[in-house]
């Protein structure tokens, strides 16, 4: 394949000294092509590849070399792109949708949970200022790192909310212990130093066992508070 | 203690310096904002000295170092409790090498040795920033190498369609816990000699000294006199905090005698009723 | 071609009792890899390639098969990712400054937890012989490379630091223990907190005098190091 590649390129400014075979052309444009956002014309291709390279045999022969594999670089118009072979469009689901991010509120009510555990709706909105609104729970709940723990031993036996195993295993802590405390969150910046000296943090009570002050919650309870759907239907 | 009758305090020197004092001074500003810290200081005195490090003449360094404060002194530069901590330090270092070896019944640690944890101290710090610029001159993503730049989906590991970092968590509830905070403190004016400041530097110190030390002696000539009871009290106070956690122990020969310090048994004297009767062995 | 493929798409147990070809699955894999600019994660990998395959041994191919290209399949971790090769840094080069810049002493940090962890601060802080301060941690934090660990069994239990997997990604590293140097460090102890046995130092002079190798030190020499500034009187 060499000799009839090596001339690709006739550097009339002597920038390349070494004529560029078809291999390392390819790689370039490959690279190129790979690593951007948009759909690559062929004129920016022209651009970084040595004056003269002959774009067109280039781009036919990654083309070619990428044909039967499972990504398969194709053109519109004069843009080049990759994309995934047609045939195998089915492994990237794209019914899954993408990743959400959650939302502040979302972090600052899942931080205040995890932190406070085992803590009552009533107690976090104490603690944010704000009122909460039922969809910030409803995602942590969908999302799996928050359950309903018990209900506390006070009036109104307030539901508490704690942290699930999953919550652990997402954010890769071994146990809720783990989380950093008042001096460590100061030393990583995360707290200013001007904080006041009655500013504390909580030890999170593990998620296994109930507080003194919780009762287990049952079915009945879940049901009670229109929190699950009565049993006996079936569901979808 | 000597008093001097024409200490200036050191809010005035430093708004005279820009104006008056430049001229009759020679004015010489010490860029201690340059160094990360006295070892940092240090290392580059040492390497200065064009030696292998673990050749190094830890006498000959401390001397440069204490040189080097004195100047600081001199020009009447404030340098960071750090420096004078190390500066403490090394005069000590210095009186134990200087000293003819005494007979092996102290159970301190020889000159020898504080020298050579000093060396390896100097040795790993500069191991590590040749690791650090090693690693930031390897290729790197996103300026040496690149990412599919038109990714078509994002893997996701498993149910959870919800993504999050512990940092995000951490400071969102930093953020939160501060602002509903009560923020009505008024900021004291630093002083040279916090409590904690002096905790930590105590115990930095003694980390290395295992003998009996009168500690306010290697450190108050590097003090400004003005500085001196502030770091008396506060070192003072913060020394009786590590002798409660077992992490120092204390002497006194007598009223107004120097304080002697040495590193404790790393045994915490427990407020609970059985280790009490035990505590005052 | 697409015979052979259609039996991908439906029910689960015709799969194993047909056998995909090495070429097919590297193809599978291929497409999931390529088309993620995240690495993606081995088990994620197993989820989408029938049961049974030999993943190892599909990548190992997949790498090989790339190795003299543009684009390169690496490894990070358990994860895999497309990479455009490091030789053609040259061409591809953003302009802007997509690399976040690091002080130095957030550098040093950055090291000192990737040769030391699980580390704590105070040993940071030991090693350094200084203060972290404040920002300093957060900023590596926030760059995705440094993470808060758990906790050391020890008195206190003080929280320890160490690295994620973005920072092998970030640092073309295939696991820490391709750290640059790293077996050369431990084998010289100065990756322990402690003095290695055997590592002294000669004390070469008794005398308060300097050898006859040194000069004392003088403030001119002093102004050499940089750690004078010459009087000039032009600052303000």
């Amino acid at each position: 394949m060499s000799g009839s590649n090596e001339h690709l390129i006739e550097n009339d400014d002597d920038i390349v000294s070494e004529p560029l075979t078809l291999t390392e052309a390819c790689r370039i444009a490959e690279a190129l092509v790979f690593a951007s956002a948009e759909p690559v014309p062929e004129s920016f291709l022209a651009e970084r590849l040595p004056l003269g390279s002959d774009i067109p045999a280039i781009m036919a022969a990654l083309a070619e070399l990428y044909a039967p594999r499972g990504v398969n670089l194709i053109r519109t118009g004069d843009r080049w792109a990759f994309r995934t072979a047609a045939d195998l469009s089915f492994v990237i689901r794209k019914e899954e949708g993408e990743v959400k991010k959650l939302s502040r509120a979302a972090l600052e009510v899942l931080a205040i949970i995890a932190y406070h555990q085992p803590v009552t709706r009533a107690e976090i909105e104490e603690i944010r200022g704000v009122q909460t609104s039922r969809g910030t729970l409803d995602v942590l709940m969908e999302a799996g790192w928050v359950r309903f723990r018990g209900r506390r031993r006070s009036p109104g036996r307030p539901v508490t909310l704690g942290t699930t195993p999953d919550f652990l295993d997402h954010f890769g802590l071994e146990e809720l212990r783990d989380l950093p405390g008042l001096e460590e969150l100061k030393a990583a910046g995360l707290l200013s130093g001007r904080i006041p000296s009655g500013f504390s943090i909580p030890i999170p009570i593990g998620a296994d066992e109930l507080s003194e002050e919780e009762d287990p919650i049952t079915q009945l309870d879940l049901e009670e508070l229109g929190l699950l759907a009565p049993s006996g239907g079936d569901e979808e | 203690m000597t008093t001097s009758q024409n200490v200036i305090p050191m809010d005035k020197l430093w708004q005279d310096v820009g104006i008056e004092k430049a001229a009759d001074d020679p004015a010489l500003m010490i860029d201690v904002a340059g160094f990360e810290g006295p070892l940092d200081l240090l290392l580059h005195l040492a390497r200065s000295q064009k030696v292998d490090l673990s050749r190094i003449s830890v006498l000959a360094l401390a001397e440069q170092y204490l040189l080097f404060v004195e100047s600081a002194r001199r020009v009447r530069i404030e340098l960071a409790a750090d420096y004078l901590v190390m500066a403490a330090w090394l005069a000590y270092l210095k009186s134990r090498l200087l000293i003819p070896k005494q007979a092996k019944d102290d159970d301190g640690p020889s000159g020898e040795e504080m020298a050579a944890t000093l060396a390896f101290r100097l040795k790993r710090l500069e191991a590590m920033r040749d690791a650090a610029s090693r690693l930031v001159n390897r290729n790197r993503l996103g300026r040496d190498i690149f990412s599919r730049g038109a990714p078509e989906h994002i893997p996701h590991r498993s149910q959870s369609a919800f993504d999050a970092s512990l940092y995000d968590l951490l400071s969102a509830y930093a953020n939160l816990r501060q602002r509903t905070a009560v923020t009505q403190v008024t900021i004291e004016r630093r002083k040279v000699w916090s409590l904690v400041d002096a905790r930590e530097l105590l115990t930095r110190m003694l980390g290395e000294i295992g003998d009996w030390t009168a500690l306010q002696h290697y450190l108050l000539p590097y003090l400004a006199p003005e500085d001196r009871v502030t770091a008396t009290a506060s070192a003072f106070a913060a020394s009786l905090e590590l002798v409660r956690e077992g992490r120092l122990e204390i002497r006194q020969d007598g009223a107004f005698q120097p304080i002697y310090l040495r590193k404790g048994e790393g045994r915490p004297v427990v407020p609970s009723a059985a280790s009490i009767a035990e505590g005052s062995r």
